[in-house]
């Protein structure tokens, strides 16, 4: 928490906690009935507002893109692409890495925030989920397409065959496989059990038979008793406890793709925690892209109040500081080491013919946001986050591309330097997977409850239990 | 605000969760099962072919050596299908005016070839040499089956490489000695019907220094505990193994009562390559 | 469960969770041990009231997790030192290290899907169909912001007049029969 | 064919610009509603329409995605080639193989034996001497040539034509059938039509010949018996690229034609004037002269190395091997020389120039009797004569030179008779015009105005492998038979006759000149078999039926081999030296594409040419200085004019080019009649091309036009990566101040990848490739101390894998195959690619794929320049898989399809590969090459029969790389074990060391400490390339050592 002292007088601002001087998590004025009424209300209108089918069909437009360019793909090869020798991985694997980091957010808030007891982080998990899903959705493709024959990539899965040939576990794209699928189960499995409750909730409110069967076989039969609470809790809380070490190693996994190699520029210790570093930064970063809008458009801002938008970009400033101080040891290593492939590696990335892409990285990911996030002004003003986090995103795209083919396209021997250019197949799959995110997300905030309203209940005052005098903070609690 | 299910549902409910598990283990059994079976390896199907040939009639009917047709197999890369002139050999006599036989005189009177469909048909990327197997000990039937039964030829094994590998990387168990490399009916050696064998490894041995027999030397007279010196190129099989060479020398022979002390004799014998060896890639893919 | 006739139980709602914790506590020091609280949000101190502290899920999360971990790094030995022993880039057979990655996901993935199917398994989910949903009052509230007691039938210290007195003297909302 | 990517869209860019162009809207609204195989077809069909073709075009020009939409080929192939990748995916994937017929013998050849290649002796009849060759053919089919060991002259050597007849042979762009005046016709037609006409005339007149150079013996027979016949029958050779300049030379010193045979065994110094006799058969001798140049050229303890000084205008791999080379325009180098001769330095000589000038005439007088000169084919006639002058003076003749009869029976200076024949087509004199083999209405000079005058013939017949600009507009075509289809005979360089024998039945019943000449004969049947054994009567000694035999078995005709010629001192002959001034303009026939009779040969238009690494194109070459001077940059289109004709042209830098010069290469620009591969491709420097500049020219023109022209150089140091780095460099600071050092050039330096010496260095420190000396800066870089391979025991697991374990059974120690590469010996000729494209199938992808880096060659010539590109020293280094014992693509292959054999192969298991190109990116040398898209060619019939049997054709997806040529490695064992024996040093060659010119390539068993290549890595000069990153690689090269004049050091 950095400064305690309130922009303007409590008074004034009803969203301002006077005992902290923080923004409230909740607008005060809420009970169970009212959250629930707000949150179910979104899922369970009759009405659907036009903007969301608009959302939608642009979402379904964007991602035919991504139809299109797979089915080029898979007629003529992955050379339909800009990748070549020697810069042999391009956009796939770039936007791979982008997308799963985006994905790490979600995880973290759900995960690590509710092992720390952040309980701000309530009402912002379940969305920061769906966004992990989807991107790793979204993640998920590009391996598969990126292989040069995508219809034998189940090989790279363990299964009993005839040629009694198996996975070679030493490559790091054998960890990847188990990671990232473990990753999407485990999200996936995470989100649904945090939803069960909800889907009593809906079923009970639903007034359309079809809604109530089908939320109905959603929730499982879930009535509340207190014995399942426990059991559920328990199981919430080992879930975060897991996938708090998951989501920490499936960065680092993908970050071996590149430690693990031999290529300057890629053979590196650091990867790992600025990888992670990194994606959490990207993540919220889209965190960010997606609450800002929605908040206004459902106007949901007194349960995603400023207060949330401020921690996130403290969350930013931190992770971005991580970042940074990567690139600067990757700098002062290239130096230090005496190793004319590293000295020879940062020289090319800087100056050679493909600088533009360091600097403009240094710009988007460094420069800007690390500068403006310190002022708490700007950390509460919407629209610049909302400015900020997409140039973050830029940022982060950058990162990728810079470690993937800056370091490929110039590297032991000289004879074989090349250069890399994408092609319009790699744009259009690219801006095509975006599509498909936009589509799933709106299919989400539409039909599934996008703020956890059990856990909003438990933040509420109503919830303090008085028992003889002694009094307790439930929120502290309840968790 | 009654109930949303019935009582019922309870229990489809579980029922519904147990049989979703139950179908995604079949399925995998499935496949499993499917890519082993007949129907992607072929096993036992019998192509209708332009003649129906009958290996039985030919080899256990007339009694003809493999060889006589396939003459290449123990030089060639390919075990090779014989050329119709090989046909028309006896066909030319015997059988003239047969019906079945009309695709052979067409084919020996246009010059155009008789066109079978290959019964063992290995993908283009696996680079199998016939006449290395053939010179190290490994039978016809080891891997064809009794053709000598067949009355139309089939494919015995599944050729899938779980099949090759099974023998390369324990060849022992198949090792015979090469001059049962023709014998339909050998089971190999057993306490009942023991093996003896005898090598005159001086200077660089080939496999058909090695001679076997199934007689016991010792008691069958002296043409039997002799053998040939020189290493004879051509392997001329024999199937009591003593060739009738004139340079003949005094053997020892061993005794063997089972596969397994054959097939160490012979894989040391024949010099067959480790199983690292034989079951690394580039044995058989290039 | 095997459709039975009569009575499951009294229901009775209550505004705050405070009322409920107290109703519960004086019925289990009146007594009575088959009963459950329903509240839309875990409410602990209804736990302590119904003395329910212990759950058996982490113990199936934890042998989740042992299976993944053996699994993953015995198949993984097993493919390379026995299954097919091949020299890749003249690493040992048994490449411990990497070895390790594949078998803490497996770790993970195991644990996690067993606490979650585990707790499912122990809540007794999916149960569609529950008396409770009887009561007419129930879903109403029961997820949204009304707290319940539920004296079973099944408790020996149960009889439909007593029973509903003792809950009568409490601030509840409305006290109804449910009916299995 | 793969080739058609490129070539075939060429046409539609230029004719559909008009089309109006499809919106990706409306590709979408075409493809929508369209579902499984229906969609399949609709995107095929969609891809044809012009419009789309615009629409890829405008959306991204310069890419490879681009043309695929035009690629017909593997549109059509697509769902069969889905088939084959699954059938690839094997029994593993849940596909079944589709039922395969098997078509037996009807009758089974004797001595066939299936999967055993057999190997014919013949000969390829060159211009410049034919190279004889042994072909391996399997099943009767020629699946790859290599020079024939038994030949006194060649043992066994090849060059990269000569390995790429190959493919000639199955072009399937052939001419297929006689035509006359446009349709199908038959031999016996032109039989008829011909002899009638010949009967007519009297004694033949009115009936002209123009042969390409006439190099069989027996044609010339034949030739003789036509004129007997036909008396006023005339026969006119020519070629655009020949020796008018030697013959000239020597008619004027000696009074008669001769060749000279240089015998660089005997030679410790090598003046070349302007000769490439390493870079190909281009230059006569190649062969023998690379051979034992090289020999003389490798350092041996007390072995005295020879001293090669070149006198150059473009930059050849000969002038980059000498220890001096000395840039001048061709009018200079004539010159020079004279000046040598007369022992003064030139007038108007630089200071530089005239340093050199003394050190070279001081050293060459003092080992005189032991020095040579070598006049270059393209150089003027003065310079031969000056060389016939100095090998005079300097005692060369008889020791270092013999003059011999010439190579080619009748020796003729073609241009001045090519001149007479145009002027009596013009006169109307000519009836018919028999063209035989060559193309004068695309070579001709072109102020000749040959096509024109050709047209004036009442008749033209052309015999040719092609129907191209010559034959498309003759009155007949005849498709001439390749020479593996035929029966010839011809003389090698040093005279040894060679019986040409088919390898195969002429594919398309082509026929040769032979037969023409035959028409006009007695027994116009007469085939010329019968011809060629009527010859051979005459120079095969003894037992004709036994000689018979043996020539076709060995390839050559015993006792047929040239004696030397006594041809009295030279007369000092007043050949003037070639006009200089201005800009000159040089014409050399293509190192790749000699005088464009190759154009269609998808190998040789692919592989990157010696010194520029230019693939697909040919351009204006030039030095930076000239550049500067006329304002153009590299890439740029511009427009060179001389004597009025003007053509479009690239321009590309030389490095080592002399200023004010442009050097164009010949044989491109040639029209769709040249094929799918040729048509198209690069700029017809024969339009600039007159009878007064044949070899050069003055006063060109250069201007630059707007836009740049794309070219596809497959090496990075000549276009985007050049300089400024080199400021950085850590040992010589600042030693590149104006970036014009080749920035490639100077890392492969600083990286310790090239690694040499001089002479003096390697005696004092034999031990520099590792210590570091001048040339070398190893050390002080990368992660390892000094650059050099870590110690085992620093490694995690020491001996995680040993590879001399010992057999059980034989108690052997197991083969470890490595290989050693000198690069002293290695001369950059290219023979080796071209070798390994035919051992080992691999695809030509097209101008457009090698433009973004997919060329597939699993062998390159890597061209290093050290320091400035002005005058630059170059090194050639062939960069293959290194096989590392510690692969680093094999650790991070997911799926295994990359492994490590027992003996130390680093194996690539294609069918097993799934396409991640991991392994790609973690090969330090990058020499993977992975199959983008369908780049295999699995349509064309012809390109079928060509296909090695042995190794699998790779389809989309699959990652390749060299395999040491794994199956002929394992043929061997194969046939040891049969035989119960190990594998004996020799019995594995590989197919770039067999095609290696100067044995700079061994390969062998590295744990047989008696095996050459243990030997050479035994050498202390021996080194792997990149050692600090502990890759221990399989292949290591041996430093280059170089005995430069103390004088001019």
């Amino acid at each position: 928490m950095a400064t305690k002292v309130p922009l303007q007088d409590p008074n004034l601002d009803p969203m301002i906690d006077p005992r902290t001087g923080e923004y409230a998590v909740i607008a005060p004025g809420h009970n169970f009935k009212s959250v629930t009424q707000k949150i179910a209300g979104i899922v369970l209108t009759s009405n659907t507002p036009l903007g969301w089918f608009f959302g939608l069909i642009v979402g379904a437009t964007v991602a035919t893109g991504l139809v299109i360019g797979l089915t080029w793909l898979f007629l003529k090869g992955v050379g339909i692409w800009g990748v070549t020798i020697p810069g042999a991985w391009g956009f796939a694997i770039i936007n791979f890495v982008w997308w799963i980091g985006i994905g790490h957010a979600g995880t973290l808030i759900s995960a690590i925030l509710l092992l720390f007891k952040q309980t701000w982080r309530n009402s912002i998990n379940r969305f920061a989920e769906a966004m992990t899903i989807f991107a790793v959705v979204c993640a998920g493709t590009f391996p598969l397409i990126h292989v040069g024959r995508p219809w034998l990539a189940y090989w790279l899965f363990p299964y009993p065959n005839t040629m009694n040939v198996w996975p070679q576990f030493r490559s790091p794209l054998a960890w990847d496989v188990f990671a990232v699928s473990t990753y999407a189960t485990i999200s996936i499995v995470f989100w649904y059990v945090g939803m069960i409750p909800d889907f009593g909730t809906l079923r009970d409110r639903a007034t359309m038979p079809l809604a109530k069967t089908a939320y109905g076989i959603l929730s499982l039969g879930w009535r509340g008793s207190t014995r399942h609470w426990m059991r559920y809790e328990t199981a919430s809380l080992l879930l975060a406890g897991l996938s708090t070490p998951l989501v920490l190693s499936v960065h680092t996994v993908i970050s071996f793709d590149f430690a693990v190699a031999s290529l300057a520029g890629w053979h590196t210790t650091i990867f790992p925690p600025y990888f992670v570093a990194g994606a959490i930064y990207s993540g919220f970063a889209m965190v960010l892209t997606l609450a800002i809008p929605i908040r206004k458009f459902y106007n949901l801002d007194d349960l995603v109040t400023l207060r949330h938008l401020d921690n996130m970009a403290k969350v930013m400033l931190g992770t971005g500081g991580i970042v940074a101080y990567g690139y600067g040891m990757e700098v002062f290593m290239s130096w230090y080491s005496a190793s004319h492939w590293e000295f020879f590696m940062m020289w090319n990335r800087m100056f050679g013919p493909m600088g533009w892409a360091y600097w403009m990285l240094i710009l988007t990911n460094i420069a800007i946001p690390l500068t403006s996030l310190w002022s708490r002004k700007l950390r509460v003003n919407v629209a610049y986050l909302f400015v900020l986090s997409l140039i973050v995103n830029t940022g982060m795209w950058f990162e990728r591309f810079v470690i993937v083919v800056t370091s490929l396209y110039r590297d032991y021997l000289p004879s074989s330097w090349g250069t890399y250019r994408a092609t319009f197949w790699d744009y259009i799959i690219y801006i095509g997977t975006m599509g498909l995110f936009t589509f799933l997300f709106f299919l989400f905030v539409r039909f599934l409850p996008m703020i956890p309203m059990s856990e909003i209940r438990m933040m509420l005052p109503q919830t303090k239990v008085d028992r003889g005098g002694e009094a307790e903070h439930a929120i502290e609690e309840t968790v | 605000m009654a109930q949303v299910f019935d009582r019922s549902s309870n229990a489809l409910a579980r029922f519904s969760l147990v049989l979703t598990g139950l179908i995604v283990i079949a399925l995998g059994v499935a496949l499993d099962q499917l890519q082993r079976s007949p129907w992607v390896t072929r096993q036992g199907q019998r192509p209708d072919q332009p003649v129906p040939f009958s290996h039985k009639h030919h080899v256990e009917g007339l009694g003809l050596q493999c060889q006589y047709c396939h003459t290449q197999v123990e030089k060639a890369a390919y075990a090779g299908i014989p050329p119709t002139k090989t046909c028309i050999n006896c066909h030319a006599q015997i059988w003239t005016n047969a019906n079945l036989l009309e695709p052979v005189r067409q084919s020996w009177a246009t010059g155009a070839s008789i066109q079978w469909i290959r019964v063992h048909d290995l993908p283009d990327y696996v680079y199998f040499n016939h006449d290395i197997h053939v010179n190290k000990g490994i039978g016809c039937a080891s891997c064809h089956g009794r053709v000598d039964q067949m009355p139309l030829m089939y494919q015995q094994n599944t050729l899938q490489m779980e099949w090759c590998l099974n023998c390369h990387r324990n060849p022992a168990v198949n090792l015979r000695p090469t001059s049962e490399i023709y014998n339909m009916a050998w089971t190999g050696p057993s306490s009942d019907k023991p093996v003896w064998c005898s090598s005159t490894v001086k200077g660089g041995a080939t496999a058909q220094n090695v001679v076997c027999t199934t007689k016991d030397p010792n008691a069958s007279g002296p043409e039997v505990a002799m053998v040939e010196g020189a290493a004879s190129g051509a392997a001329v099989p024999n199937v009591d193994g003593a060739p009738a060479a004139p340079l003949v020398m005094p053997a020892t022979y061993v005794k063997f009562t089972s596969q397994i002390e054959l097939g160490k004799y012979l894989t040391a014998q024949y010099h067959i390559r480790t199983p690292n060896e034989l079951s690394s890639c580039e044995t058989c893919h290039r | 469960m095997p459709p039975r006739e009569g009575i499951y139980g009294l229901l009775a709602e209550f505004n705050t969770p405070t009322e409920l914790v107290q109703a519960t506590e004086a019925a289990r020091a009146a007594g009575y041990r088959r009963m459950e609280c329903y509240t839309p949000y875990p409410v602990e101190e209804a736990a302590e009231a119904l003395n329910v502290h212990t759950n058996r899920v982490p113990l199936v999360c934890l042998l989740g997790g042992l299976m993944g971990l053996t699994t993953a790094y015995l198949m993984e030995t097993w493919v390379n030192v026995w299954s097919y022993p091949l020299n890749i880039a003249g690493r040992p057979l048994f490449s411990w290290p990497a070895f390790i990655i594949p078998a803490y996901e497996w770790t993970i993935l195991f644990a996690g899907l067993s606490a979650a199917f585990g707790m499912m398994a122990l809540n007794g989910l999916p149960q569609l169909y529950h008396p409770v949903f009887n009561a007419p009052n129930f879903r109403n509230g029961a997820t949204t912001d009304k707290f319940f007691l539920c004296l079973e039938a099944a408790d020996p210290k149960f009889s439909l007049t007593d029973t509903r007195a003792f809950l009568e003297q409490f601030p509840a909302v409305s006290v109804v029969e449910v009916d299995h | 064919m793969a080739e058609m990517k490129s070539e075939a869209t060429q046409p539609v860019v230029v004719t559909q610009i008009a089309k109006a162009k499809l919106t990706l809207a409306e590709v979408q609204a075409k493809l929508t509603g369209k579902t499984g195989r229906r969609f399949w077809k609709n995107l095929d069909e969609l891809a044809e329409t012009e419009e789309f073709h615009e629409l890829m075009r405008e959306e991204f020009p310069r890419q490879a995605g681009a043309n695929e939409w035009v690629d017909a080929v593997s549109r059509r192939g697509f769902l069969k080639v889905m088939g084959a990748s699954l059938a690839l995916a094997g029994l593993a994937g849940c596909t079944k193989q589709p039922d395969e017929p098997i078509f037996p013998y009807v009758k089974q050849p004797e001595d066939l034996v299936l999967g055993k290649p057999m190997y014919f002796a013949t000969a390829f009849p060159f211009p410049t001497g034919a190279v004889p060759v042994l072909v391996k053919s399997d099943a009767f089919r020629p699946i790859k040539v290599d020079g024939n060991p038994e030949h006194p002259m060649s043992l066994g050597k090849s060059d990269a034509l000569t390995q790429a007849t190959l493919l000639d042979l199955y072009d399937p762009d052939r001419s297929q059938h006689v035509v006359y005046r446009g349709e199908n016709s038959t031999w016996e037609a032109f039989q008829q039509a011909f002899t009638a006409a010949a009967k007519q005339t009297l004694g033949g007149q009115g009936i002209y010949f123009l042969s390409e150079t006439i190099t069989s013996p027996t044609l010339a027979e034949q030739w003789k018996q036509v004129q007997a016949a036909y008396p006023q029958a005339k026969l006119v050779q020519w070629e655009p690229v020949n020796r008018d300049s030697a013959r000239a030379a020597s008619k004027a010193a000696f009074g008669s034609y001769v060749d000279a045979q240089y015998k660089l065994d005997e030679a410790d110094v090598i003046l070349s004037l302007d000769a490439d006799f390493l870079g190909g058969i281009a230059h006569p001798g190649f062969l023998p002269l690379a051979a034992a140049y090289a020999e003389r050229h490798r350092y041996e303890e007390g072995k005295p190395m020879n001293r090669l000084y070149v006198v150059e205008s473009m930059p050849t791999v000969t002038g980059f091997k000498a220890e001096h080379r000395l840039a001048l325009k061709p009018s200079e180098i004539a010159a020079f020389a004279q000046a040598l001769v007369a022992g003064t330095a030139p007038a108007g000589a630089t200071d530089e120039q005239k340093k050199y000038f003394a050190a070279l005439s001081a050293d060459l007088k003092k080992s005189a009797g032991k020095a040579v000169v070598i006049p270059g084919e393209q150089a003027s006639p003065a310079v031969h004569a000056a060389a016939y002058a100095l090998n005079e003076a300097l005692g060369a003749v008889g020791k270092t030179v013999v003059y011999t009869d010439t190579v080619v029976p009748m020796p003729s200076e073609q241009l001045a008779d090519l001149k007479s024949l145009v002027a009596e087509m013009n006169a109307g004199k000519v009836q018919w015009l028999v063209v035989l083999g060559n193309n004068p209405n695309y070579s001709a000079p072109a102020d000749l105005e040959f096509p024109t005058a050709f047209a004036k013939v009442p008749v033209t017949v052309h015999l040719g492998t092609h129907v191209d600009e010559t034959g498309s507009v003759a009155t007949w075509h005849i498709n001439k038979a390749h020479y593996l289809e035929s029966w010839t005979d011809a003389r090698a360089y040093d005279g040894t006759i060679s019986i040409v024998q088919p390898m195969i039945d002429p594919l398309y019943g082509g026929k040769q000149a032979h037969d023409v000449l035959q028409t006009l004969l007695a027994n116009p049947q007469g085939s010329a078999y019968e011809a060629v054994q009527a010859t051979a009567r005459g120079y095969i000694q003894g037992d004709f039926a036994a000689g018979w035999r043996k020539a076709l078995h060995d390839g050559w005709v015993e006792g047929t081999t040239f004696a030397p010629k006594s041809v009295g001192a030279p007369k000092a002959a007043g050949l003037a030296a070639p006009a200089g001034g201005g800009i000159e303009i040089s014409f050399r026939p293509d190192p790749s594409l000699y005088d464009g009779r190759f154009a269609n040969v998808g190998w040789l238009q692919e592989l990157p040419k010696q010194v520029t690494n230019l693939s697909w194109d040919n351009a204006a070459l030039m030095s930076l200085n000239t550049m500067a001077k006329l304002g153009v940059e590299e890439n740029d289109k511009a427009e060179l004019e001389l004597t009025g004709r003007k053509v479009v042209v690239p321009v590309l830098v030389a490095p080592g080019h002399p200023d004010d010069v442009i050097t164009v290469h010949l044989g491109f620009g040639r029209g769709a009649e040249a094929g799918r591969v040729g048509a198209g491709v690069g700029f017809n420097a024969y339009t600039l091309r007159t009878t007064t500049a044949v070899l050069s020219g003055a006063d060109a023109k250069l201007t630059k036009l707007s836009g740049t022209y794309d070219l596809c150089v497959t090496k990075v140091h000549n276009i985007e990566h050049r300089g400024a780095f080199a400021q950085h460099d850590l040992n010589q600071p600042l030693s590149d101040a104006n970036g014009t050092y080749s920035l490639a050039g100077h890392e492969a330096m600083e990286r310790g990848i090239i690694r040499y010496a001089t002479l003096e260095e390697v005696k004092k420190n034999p031990d520099f490739a590792h210590e570091g000396a001048s040339g070398s800066l190893v050390n002080k870089v990368g992660y390892g101390v000094e650059g050099e391979t870590p110690k085992k025991d620093e490694s995690f697991f020491p001996d995680a894998w040993n590879y001399e374990k010992t057999d059980p059974s034989s108690l052997k120690i197991q083969n470890a195959w490595g290989m050693a590469i000198d690069l002293n010996s290695c001369i950059g000729c290219n023979a080796c690619i071209v070798s390994c494209y035919a051992e080992n199938n691999i695809p030509v992808v097209g101008r457009e794929q090698v433009k973004v880096g997919r060329n597939m060659q699993w062998l390159r010539i890597d061209t290093y320049f050290e320091g400035d590109l002005h005058a630059p020293r170059a090194h050639f280094q062939p960069m293959a898989c290194q096989h590392c014992e510690n692969a680093g693509c094999e650790q991070v292959c997911p799926v295994g399809a990359t492994v490590h054999t027992p003996e130390g192969i680093n194996t690539m298991v294609y069918n097993r590969c799934v396409g991640t190109r991991y392994c790609s990116n973690n090969c330090p040398y990058k020499v993977r090459r992975f199959n983008f898209l369908l780049y295999s060619d699995y349509e064309t019939e012809s390109l079928k029969f060509m296909r090695n049997p042995d190794v699998s054709v790779r389809s989309r997806g699959v990652m390749e790389k060299c395999s040491y040529c794994v199956q002929r490695v394992e043929a061997a064992k194969i046939q040891a074990d049969k035989e119960n024996r190990e594998v004996r040093d020799g019995d594995v060659v590989t197919a770039c060391q067999q095609a290696c010119p100067t044995s700079a390539i061994t390969f062998g068993n590295i744990n047989d400490k008696a095996s050459k290549v243990a030997k050479r890595k035994a050498e202390e000069r021996d080194y792997p390339v990149l050692a600090d990153l502990n890759f221990r690689p399989r292949t290591t090269y041996t430093a280059g050592v170089i005995n430069p004049n103390p004088e001019l050091a």
